[in-house]
């Protein structure tokens, strides 16, 4: 870990690794969702590192691409909860390997 | 910044335990709260990387609207009393394969090619007024089609969770 | 504005500026490079023992002005006039048994009074209480503020969901419901001042506020969209800190008191405090957008201290605030959430746009004129509107009529 | 138009608010420790015992019927009967309660007690300020704490202790003209029985 940029690009990968293992190893679908908002914000960080100590900060590209995302993954949680729920109220449960038939 | 200070280690500890206490936890609404100091934890990074906007827009979301939405669709769903059968899936070791895998594939890279990436190290001096600039000027595109995105997402989220009418047999 | 009062009188200048030379001064005793860190936690220490101190006159002249209102005298026994009320309160506070419920999640019910105190307090870090007065001078100050505000909503829902209570859970889930909605309006009616102002920078606002033609300043709510901003603005405020008549979060008939049922002894009265903080904050948040924040109201007063003027106002609209909590009884839970969605929030986001209009119609009396209408306008065909639909209207009796 | 309501409601409080520090007869209440209004005379708070004359014991109207321990709802009341009979105020003999004792903490003052006691022995207090730091024994009253003089009763229920006084000295006239029309009859039956008895004996 010479540069600071390798510091905060290591716990972007370190914060996405757990988001996916959280996604794949959770059975809760929403804990699903946790674990993708978790890798969402990791590749935010990412972002803003390179935003930070890229060549050309004032051009504010990487910022930009953050504060979208931001905006795409509370879109995101806002649609994901909406159909946690819908399922929810057809299967009542919200485990994922319980919810397997395809005909409602 | 020519090294990492002790503030940038205190907070990646705190969001990395955050993760870690969300991933883990088995009480869901405890794992909300985890996941909470996550993001608050991410939004001081930001703020470390003296991206104020992004840092502070990143609380009012994330904790405002994610959290309290994610906290939400935990209590309506039930999913505060424990499931009896674990909480972890049966396939959890392939799982965590994965995510080491993908971590080490993910750090391999980093270390190896960051060297190679030039690195300045200036406080980039932006203000609120220049993200607004921009916002309106250069990435007006973007800006629109996140708008029309929101209003999607908003209309298809009422849709998706309103309740259905009973359907005539 | 400063330089003409420094012509005037080297004192009332020094008045002015005292809180900041008293913080030099002490300051000053200490080598150069402590500084800046001592200047930061003296200021901090100043605002945790400021606000308090105003929260306990607040509970006892609150308790007055309501029995006033009520004809009745108020708390008049502990010391000249009641007013160490507040002192008896906190010993008895102090003194009471700390009762967590058996099945409470200990852990979460310790931390959420905690959580709302701190995220409270830390909204104060960019108010500007007078000239030169603030602690974090931020370029998105307000955006810190509306922050940390959101942040509070967190620790309602810890609360309630942690003390294993159906009154709690439920009081918390409407308060959380409620804040989130008003939230928006908040925010929106905010933005109104930011689009004229062009900054998110509290000082910068109160700055731009500042200036006087003749004798009369140039505050917001001196003109339509800001008397329209402010009024949404007013309404949000209370809705957002949970006063009456948007109190449903607590109320008591039904709810016991809501989220903080099962909270006792220190942890109820940190939790007290810290609703009245949120109330001194946004108050304080309100004076500064709309009201001119620390300027004064006639040019002719420039010469009273700012911060006079800054608490001045802020205690005066805690002062409504407690007129509206004598006068007004508690909406129904659909009444306030359609009022929210169905009437606020489209008159606020009409402001937006009548905002956009004073912006672009340049100085002269037509814009007066042309944003007033649409203003009034709107505000009476959406009153009639609302007050017509069956969930909004008057309330009817299904067994008393 | 929205909103005059509010504007309405708020002028009122305003009124009300000013109005209270210029015209004293808007306060309501009374500032009550200094201050008190007196209590109406129908008032009733918790039961006490009657007795006539100076002495408490001796003069104790309650005859240990136990008809208000029976009734009384809560259950509050509990009495020991005396083992002897002591002359009452009318001066027949009567049981007499060797112990007496009423839980305030449980009564309800619903006054049942003292409708069902047919010797007017048990009436309703006035007294409210029974706070005390004594928990358990501290709110039991004993015979001895519950008695009060009918001259108490008089002076805190003046119109209903003059009612039952009168009721009272009816029952003894009619006790006394009942006694004294008994002791004629006896008398006389005694006369009677005294004057035919010579001439029974002497028919004999």
């Amino acid at each position: 870990m010479t540069t600071p940029l390798a510091g905060y690009l290591l716990v972007a990968a370190l914060l996405f690794a757990i988001g996916l293992g959280g996604a794949l190893v959770r059975r809760n679908a929403i804990m699903v969702l946790i674990g993708i908002e978790l890798m969402l914000n990791a590749a935010n960080l990412n972002l803003i590192a390179f935003w930070r100590f890229g060549p050309h900060p004032e051009a504010l590209t990487g910022m930009m691409f953050a504060i979208f995302s931001i905006a795409v993954a509370a879109a995101e949680a806002a649609v994901g909860l909406g159909l946690v729920i819908a399922v929810y109220r057809h299967t009542n449960t919200a485990e994922l390997d319980k919810i397997d038939r395809m005909k409602g | 910044m020519r090294t990492l200070s002790p503030i940038f280690y205190l907070l990646a500890a705190l969001t990395l335990a955050g993760g870690l206490a969300t991933v883990l936890l088995k009480q869901l609404v405890h794992c909300a709260l985890a996941v909470t100091v996550a993001f608050a934890g991410l939004a001081l990074l930001f703020l470390q990387l003296d991206a104020q906007f992004a840092g502070f827009a990143q609380i009012l979301v994330y904790i405002g609207a994610v959290a309290i939405l994610i906290v939400f669709a935990i209590l309506l769903t039930r999913g505060s009393d424990l499931p009896k059968d674990g909480v972890f899936s049966k396939t959890w070791f392939l799982g965590l394969v994965i995510a080491a895998g993908v971590f080490a594939v993910l750090g391999w890279a980093v270390l190896a090619s960051v060297s190679a990436v030039p690195q300045q190290n200036t406080v980039p001096a932006v203000t609120v007024h220049d993200i607004g600039n921009a916002l309106v000027g250069r990435y007006v595109l973007p800006l629109e089609i996140v708008a029309l995105l929101l209003t999607a997402a908003t209309i298809g989220a009422v849709i998706v969770a309103m309740h259905e009418k009973e359907r005539p047999r | 504005m400063i330089a003409t009062l420094g012509a005037t009188n080297p004192f009332l200048v020094n008045l002015d500026q005292i809180f900041v030379l008293l913080r030099n001064w002490l300051v000053g005793f200490l080598p150069v490079a402590l500084r800046p860190a001592a200047g930061v936690v003296l200021s901090v220490v100043a605002i945790v023992c400021v606000f308090p101190g105003l929260f306990a006159l607040t509970t006892v002249f609150e308790r007055k002005g309501l029995g006033r209102i009520q004809n009745r005298i108020g708390p008049n026994r502990v010391g000249p006039y009641g007013l160490f009320q507040p002192v008896a309160d906190g010993i008895k506070s102090l003194t009471k048994e700390d009762i967590v419920p058996l099945r409470a999640n200990a852990a979460v019910h310790f931390l959420a009074p905690l959580v709302l105190v701190v995220t409270v307090f830390m909204g104060f870090a960019v108010l500007p209480m007078g000239r030169n007065m603030v602690l974090v001078d931020m370029d998105a100050g307000l955006l810190f503020f509306f922050a940390m505000g959101a942040a509070t909503e967190l620790s309602v829902f810890m609360a309630g969901w942690s003390s294993r209570n159906k009154y709690s859970l439920l009081g918390a889930m409407r308060a959380v419901a409620q804040m989130i909605s008003y939230e928006v309006v908040l925010l929106l009616s905010s933005v109104a001042v930011v689009m004229i102002t062009g900054s998110l920078s509290l000082p910068k606002i109160v700055a731009a506020q500042d200036t006087y033609t003749g004798f009369f300043p140039h505050w917001y709510i001196f003109t339509p969209w800001g008397l329209a901003g402010f009024l949404m603005y007013a309404i949000a405020a209370t809705a957002e800190t949970n006063r009456s008549p948007f109190d449903l979060p607590e109320g008591e008939s039904e709810l016991v008191a809501g989220y903080h049922t099962e909270y006792s002894g220190f942890k109820f009265a940190l939790f007290f405090l810290g609703e009245y903080l949120a109330m001194f904050s946004i108050s304080g948040l309100g004076t500064t957008l709309f009201l001119g924040g620390w300027s004064a109201p006639f040019s002719f007063l420039t010469w009273v201290p700012s911060w006079f003027w800054f608490f001045g106002k802020m205690m005066l609209s805690i002062f409504v605030f407690i007129w509206m909590r004598g006068t007004l009884p508690r909406l129904r839970q659909d009444q306030l959430m359609n009022f929210a969605w169905k009437f606020v929030l489209p008159f606020t986001l009409l402001n937006l746009l009548v905002t956009a209009l004073w912006r672009f119609m340049g100085e002269g009396w037509q814009r007066w004129v042309v944003c007033s209408v649409i203003l009034i306008a709107a505000y009476v065909v959406m009153g009639r509107l609302e007050m017509r639909s069956e969930h909004f209207g008057r309330r009817s009796y299904r067994y008393a009529e | 138009m929205l909103g005059d309501g509010i504007l309405k409601g708020m002028a009122e409080t305003a009124r009300n608010f000013f109005g209270s520090f210029v015209s004293a007869e808007r306060l309501t209440t009374v500032e009550y420790p200094e201050q008190r209004i007196p209590t109406a005379e129908a008032a009733r708070v918790f039961p006490f015992l009657v007795y006539d004359g100076a002495d408490w014991e001796a003069g104790m109207r309650c005859v240990a019927c136990q008809i208000c321990e029976k009734e009384c709802p809560p259950k509050c009341i509990y009495i020991e009967k005396g083992a002897d009979k002591k002359p009452d105020y009318v001066g027949k003999q009567q049981f007499y309660p060797a112990r007496f004792d009423i839980d305030v903490s449980v009564c309800m003052s619903c006054q049942i007690c003292v409708e069902v006691c047919p010797f007017e022995a048990i009436k309703m207090d006035t007294q409210f300020e029974l706070a005390t730091e004594d928990r358990f024994g501290g709110l039991l009253y004993d015979r001895k704490e519950l008695s009060r003089s009918n001259e108490y009763y008089h002076s805190i229920h003046p119109t209903e202790a003059g009612e039952v006084d009168a009721r009272l000295a009816e029952e003894k006239a009619k006790l006394e003209a009942k006694a004294k029309a008994a002791a004629v009859a006896a008398a006389a039956k005694a006369a009677a029985a005294a004057n035919p008895a010579p001439a029974s004996g002497g028919g004999n």
